[in-house]
């Protein structure tokens, strides 16, 4: 279904077809943009964390998806971007020292770093294959770690360092900022919505049409038969270069908005489990998709969260500190036992389960055979 | 001996590749099976060996019945223990595995020893080359000398039928050629043998009689030496005119992961 | 009709944004004036625990632990004639649970009663001072000082070092000359641990062999022998529970028949019953800026019931947390009952400095929280294992200050 | 001197170990080509039965048990769940051990939290002076142990009609259900034997002079990675070779962290991973691998 069919000159059932979806498509981002004036922080909290991790995904799902690129380093590549925005953008406070650049300058050398850094990893990358290269890049997040407790003046440590608020033609996305909507304060996580709100946009779209357009079918070709698609013109070890970089890069954005939605560094959280729930992500979404890998991080990100929250009306958990089922362990066993039963009923991820049940409702005639 | 009827084979929720095939192989002599590819030979071999599961097929319609009992959907391990063995096509060899141990693996089944050793000298006999690299790797071998590996490796099951997927596929002319003598060989043996091949003139030579597969239908059939004769069968598969016949579809591109 | 999309996109979402933002409930709910987790009956403290993760036992035990306080207080009548009420969300030491759960308790609490980790309370303390809250911690890093903020009951884990390696002299079991060997975890308990036994060995003629050990390792064989082989008369531990079972052990194991003495979260009741038992009543000894749980004065007499009643025959597995948390609830009801004229994070802030001189017999040291840059307290006690005494510890030397400690300059971060 | 025989003797003891749990998740993954995230979780939870059943049963026959548990939690996986995936996709194979590995380590650290449980093996707490060397006897029986265990399965594999039908289906899984192997009974040992070698090693790792089972055990397993990629996937040897040498690797690098302070302090875990990358750009399908496995 790809949009050049969709010209003007489409038959009036076509068009009939799609107008729901753009009607939806309205209803879903007028909703997305209202939320800040009537979620509480908790809420927006837990949708920055989403959309940070969603961007992250979405670099994966190229990767990995498009041009079968296994890593488990995707942890590693986002805390180059946490960490190379909180350094370019931070001060010096005692040990720790920064550059003090404006956030929006640190934001895109963060992102530019991450991807130097696939860059400086592409030539390991474009050697390996499949676990070879999963585990070669499962090194990174071990190494990585390792820097980031022992490169003090730039990481902080193990305590890890603060992260300078965003701040974008004056306007400052913090708490401090007096700024107020129909009466709704906007602080941080208010303002900070708006941002990853837009970011995420862009990564979607430039992600889509990556996927959609020459070089995704180009990592296509290349997934799955190098030599057939070396002699279709690709270039493999350019393609699959390029391929680990622009994942580089989705993740460093991932790890910018991760900085400005933690507004703090901290080592602990870009270890090996990091890059693991990338990867179930973007294949309990559906492996290649973009709406894939939003869903799936969104999943994956909430769940464990919102079960605590609402822990005391579920049965058989029991809320914080008493005797039985924790929330936050409840949360891990639905987490896993889900993501067992998504690959035995769906290997295809929620996007295959959401297609089938699309099918199924469509009238006959509207069906297809992939 | 084999009976095929009427057999649909599907990969998932893609098109069939079949559209009802039927054959039949007799108790002795060489049955060729010809076809372009994508004609689904392949397919038909798996779905006779159990081992469509293996490429996320199944065998949707039709029957397979060897000597009377049906097979379709049996599991590989079971049909082979009926006697229906299978050289498959680029050739499958124990690249890690000796040219002895490859032949212990093929005969697996054989609960005899004394029987296993007593194939093996013969097969020894059949292939002297075989003999002499026993100590080697099978990965180290030549694709001529896989092949006759695959092939010994086989009989070593004792057969009552022996299925062989495009023996010749990637070898130079003369073992071409090596080859139909062998598989004429293991005929007279007693063994009889189903050859699927794209090389029809080798085919031919050979078979007895042979069926031609279009698409997914059999379009031909009948004795080998009258449909060598047949100006479809030179035109189209002995090469005496060369490009496909307006209209003639080449494979439907998605199968290309299935049937290569 | 692709580019008519947008168009249709951006008019429906102006429609609606109109019509959906004429009533947002958060704008009304939002007026700042009264003290979030104050009513007239009522305060609400919060609790960021690992109820599920790595350090769950740690976070039960306080949880537990602080429950029995604020019962009590609220049983004799409450603070500020109101009763206190906790929050408690478990974190599972997952900085993003953390950092989400503060955002969903913040805006419910007058203060945090306990937040546990470092990890957890170094990616808050933004938020912390950003929001007037008052933290009390289960942490003892010299780092954290200096910020009003945070509250670190006791000495800091430098100054119990240098009273340790005091102690350890006092005793004979180092002697001018001899080396002490420090292994110490990467991270805010060892590195400020290093400091204090570097200081300590300086002054008081001795040499110090350290070996750094991560929390996820197991095998230290080759950090003791590394200790071994510079010739350790003494070893200065700074570890989890698992790590000094390894490390005695291991010494044990390599011949190396000298003293440990470890921190305060270094041991574990259970411990006892591995293998490593033999080794650990013979030569481990802990260091601590709190109470003992098995002391035989009647405040820890009673908190020990407390817990008997509650739990039996199961004894706690680490009873410093017991104590800890029981014995810094109690700070937080003098604090708060400081300042029941003004009952905002602000006069609770102000209401710390005026704590000078808060103690319970034998469960904790006197405290002085009037200067955030200085360590609440600089006394230890010397501890031992003992499978009959409660928690498994008994006492060797109550609270006392070595006059090293005393002198020592804290640089707070 | 001493020092350097006794660190090279605990590297190797730990190696071996390491060879253990990397022979495992190699033989799982050469026999089904699934990546079993859950490797390091089946370690755990069979030396956890272990240690839990030890003081009711005693230690020979809860190491029995703790065996026992693990191989049939491998039988189970494999049946259970991963027999009814297509076998062709790995990918949701892999992802689905991801699952089961979030569950099982979730109720194991349900259960044991911080505590540590006393193994309760007959030879904790013993040390063996050989010469100048001061051994804990664990270090000396895993030296002796392990290459008989290793050597016994060898020749399993290669004596045996088992061996053989295990050898060629991952030679060739195709070739071998071809010749009458049943490919699901071979999965199905592979995976029963991760968990019984999976559950040996962590015996090993959580004898004196380790405390006994805690989680940190699970953390340790995971240098089976490096180990099975510096050995190379398709090779058994090189399974034992990379254990061997990120064993006495990380133990050398740790025990002579003063004169390496250059590296970072705690770098014994990264140089492995160092180790990995350097063999991998030199050999791109390990020291030992068949290019064939790089393409996987």
């Amino acid at each position: 279904m790809s949009d050049a069919t969709a010209t003007a000159a489409v038959a009036p059932r076509a068009v009939a077809r799609r107008l729901p979806g753009a009607l939806l498509l309205a209803a879903a981002v007028v909703v997305l943009l209202a939320l800040p004036l009537y979620l509480e922080a908790f809420w927006l909290r837990i949708g920055l964390f989403s959309m940070a991790t969603a961007v992250g995904a979405l670099g994966l799902t190229i990767l990995f998806g498009a041009a079968g690129q296994l890593s488990l380093g995707h942890a590693f590549f986002v805390a180059v971007g946490t960490y190379g925005y909180a350094f370019l953008s931070g001060g010096d406070t005692g040990h720790v020292k920064g550059l003090g650049l404006p956030p929006i300058v640190a934001a895109v050398l963060a992102t530019l770093l991450a991807g130097v850094c696939g860059l400086l990893f592409s030539p390991v990358a474009g050697r390996l294959r499949g676990i070879y290269l999963g585990i070669a890049s499962l090194g990174l997040v071990f190494l990585g770690h390792h820097l980031l407790l022992n490169l003090r003046p730039v990481t902080g440590g193990y305590d890890g360092r603060s992260v300078t608020p965003f701040s974008l033609g004056g306007f400052l996305f913090s708490d401090s900022s007096d700024l107020a909507v129909l009466g709704v304060p906007f602080g941080a996580v208010e303002s900070l919505w708006y941002l990853f709100l837009a970011v995420t946009a862009v990564a979607t779209l430039v992600a889509r049409n990556v996927l959609r357009g020459r070089p995704g079918r180009a990592f296509r070709l290349m997934r799955d038969n190098e030599v057939g698609a070396a002699a279709m013109g690709v270039r493999v070890q350019r393609a699959k270069a390029s391929a680990f970089v622009l994942s580089s890069m989705y993740a460093g954005v991932a790890g910018v908005l991760t900085a400005l939605a933690f507004q703090r560094a901290v080592p602990d959280y870009f270890d090996l489990g990091l890059s693991i729930d990338f990867l179930a992500m973007i294949i309990l979404g559906g492996l290649g998709s973009t709406s894939g890998a939003i869903v799936g991080a969104t999943f994956v990100v909430a769940l464990p969260i919102v079960l605590s929250r609402y822990a005391d009306a579920l049965p058989l958990v029991v809320g914080p500190g008493q005797d039985g089922l924790d929330a936050s362990i409840a949360a891990q066993f639905v987490y896993g036992a889900l993501v067992v039963v998504v690959m035995l009923t769906q290997p295809g991820g929620l996007r295959a389960m959401v297609h089938t049940l699309r099918q199924r409702r469509r009238p006959p005639y509207a069906r297809r055979t992939p | 001996m084999l009976d095929i009827e009427g057999l649909v084979v599907r990969y998932g929720a893609r098109e069939p590749v079949h559209h009802g095939v039927s054959l039949e192989v007799a108790e002795a002599g060489v049955v060729a099976l010809l076809g372009a590819n994508g004609a689904g030979k392949t397919s038909l071999m798996r779905a006779v060996s159990g081992t469509l599961p293996l490429h996320g097929g199944s065998v949707t319609a039709g029957s397979i019945r060897f000597l009377g009992q049906e097979v379709a959907g049996a599991n590989p391990a079971s049909v082979v223990a009926q006697g229906l063995v299978q050289v498959p096509e680029g050739r499958h060899v124990f690249g890690a595995l000796t040219v002895d141990e490859n032949l212990d693996a093929g005969g697996i089944t054989v609960r005899s020893r004394e029987a296993r050793a007593r194939t093996r000298r013969q097969l020894f006999e059949m292939f002297p080359r075989l003999a002499e690299r026993r100590k080697q790797r099978a990965g180290t071998l030549s694709g001529g000398e896989q092949q006759m590996l695959a092939i010994a490796r086989a009989l070593m099951a004792r057969p009552k039928l022996l299925l062989l997927d495009e023996p010749s596929l990637g070898l130079a002319p003369m073992l071409v050629k090596q080859i139909g003598e062998t598989v004429r060989d293991i005929s007279r043996e007693g063994v009889p043998v189903l050859l699927v091949e794209q090389n029809a003139a080798m085919a031919l030579s050979v078979a007895h009689r042979a069926y031609v597969l279009e698409l997914g239908r059999v379009v031909l059939s009948g004795p080998a030496d009258e449909l060598a004769r047949s100006d479809e069968v030179r035109r189209l598969y002995l090469g005496e005119e060369s490009g496909p016949r307006p209209g003639e579809a080449r494979p439907v591109p998605e199968l290309d992961r299935w049937t290569a | 009709m692709k580019r008519s999309r947008p168009r249709v996109v951006s008019a429906a979402a102006l429609a609606l944004a109109l019509a959906v933002t004429g009533c947002s409930s958060k704008a009304t709910s939002s007026s700042k004036n009264t003290t979030p987790g104050v009513t007239d009956t009522t305060i609400k403290l919060g609790m960021l625990m690992d109820l599920s993760g790595a350090f769950a036992t740690s976070g039960k035990t306080s949880n537990t632990a602080g429950q029995f306080a604020v019962d009590e207080i609220n049983a004799a009548g409450g603070v500020c004639g109101r009763k206190i009420e906790l929050v408690v969300r478990d974190h599972a030491y997952d900085v993003q649970k953390a950092v989400t759960a503060y955002d969903e308790v913040a805006p419910q609490v007058l203060g945090f009663l306990n937040v546990y980790g470092s990890a957890i309370t170094g990616a808050l303390r933004d938020k912390i001072s950003a929001n007037d809250m008052l933290v009390g911690l289960t942490a003892f890093a010299p780092t954290l000082l200096g910020d009003p903020h945070l509250i670190v009951v006791g000495s800091t884990y430098d100054i119990q070092a240098i009273n340790a390696v005091d102690w350890l002299v006092r005793e004979g079991k180092l002697k001018k000359g001899d080396t002490l060997g420090h292994i110490y975890l990467q991270g805010e308990i060892g590195e400020n641990s290093l400091k204090g036994s570097t200081y300590a060995t300086q002054q008081l003629g001795l040499k110090l062999a350290s070996q750094q050990i991560k929390p996820t390792d197991a095998d230290l064989t080759s950090q003791v022998n590394a200790v071994k082989a510079a010739g350790a008369k003494a070893i200065l531990l700074d570890s989890t529970a698992k790590q000094t079972a390894a490390v005695v052990s291991e010494a044990q194991a390599a011949g190396l028949d000298v003293p440990v003495v470890g921190n305060v979260a270094s041991f574990a009741a259970s411990l006892l019953s591995t293998a490593a038992a033999p080794a650990l009543l013979k030569q481990y000894y802990r260091v601590s800026g709190i109470g003992l749980l098995s002391a035989q004065t009647p405040a820890v007499q009673k908190l020990a019931e407390k817990w008997k009643a509650k739990f039996g025959a199961q004894q706690p597995e680490s009873g410093g947390a017991v104590v800890l948390s029981y014995f810094s609830t109690h700070l937080w009801a003098k604090i708060i009952g400081g300042t029941c004229g003004d009952l905002t994070r602000k006069g609770v802030l102000a209401a710390r400095a005026k704590v000078t001189g808060f103690s319970m017999d034998g469960l904790g040291p006197a405290l002085d929280l009037s200067d955030p840059a200085q360590p609440s307290s600089r006394e230890s006690q010397i501890h031992r294992p003992n499978k009959s005494a409660y928690a498994g510890m008994e006492m060797v030397e109550d609270f006392k200050v070595s006059d090293l400690a005393k002198q020592y300059q804290i640089k707070a971060g | 001197m001493t020092r350097l025989l006794e660190l090279l003797v605990n590297g190797v003891s730990l190696g071996l170990l390491y060879a253990l749990i990397t022979l495992g998740f190699v033989i799982v993954f050469k026999a089904t080509r699934v990546v079993n995230f859950a490797h390091a979780s089946f370690l755990l939870l069979g030396v956890y039965v272990v240690a839990s059943a030890q003081p009711s049963i005693g230690f020979g026959a809860a190491a029995l048990l703790g065996l026992a548990v693990a191989g049939l939690l491998g039988l189970a996986t494999e049946r259970l769940l991963l027999s009814r995936v297509d076998r062709r996709n790995h990918h949701a194979m892999a992802i689905l051990t991801i699952g089961l590995n979030v569950v099982l380590t979730a109720e194991l650290t349900r259960r044991l939290g911080e505590s540590v449980l006393p193994l309760g093996a007959p030879w904790d707490g013993h040390v063996v002076k050989l010469g100048p060397l001061t051994l804990p006897l664990t270090v000396v029986l895993t030296i002796v142990a392990v290459p008989v265990l290793i050597g016994g399965l060898t020749a399993l594999l290669t004596l045996t009609g088992w061996g053989l039908a295990m050898r060629a289906s991952i030679a060739d899984a195709e070739g071998a259900a071809l010749v009458g192997i049943r490919l699901r009974r071979v999965s199905a040992t592979a995976w029963v034997l991760a968990g019984l070698l999976a559950t040996a090693a962590g015996i090993g790792l959580a004898s004196f002079p380790s405390p006994g089972v805690s989680l940190s055990i699970e953390s340790v397993a995971i240098a089976a990675f490096p180990a099975a990629i510096i050995g190379g996937f398709d090779s058994l040897g090189g399974a034992i070779a990379g254990g061997l040498i990120v064993g006495v690797v990380q133990v050398l690098v740790a025990g002579n962290q003063d004169s390496l302070s250059f590296l970072g302090l705690g770098a014994g875990d990264v140089v492995a991973y160092l180790v990995m990358i350097v063999v991998l750009l030199w050999r791109p399908s390990g020291l030992f691998g068949s290019k064939e496995f790089s393409r996987v």
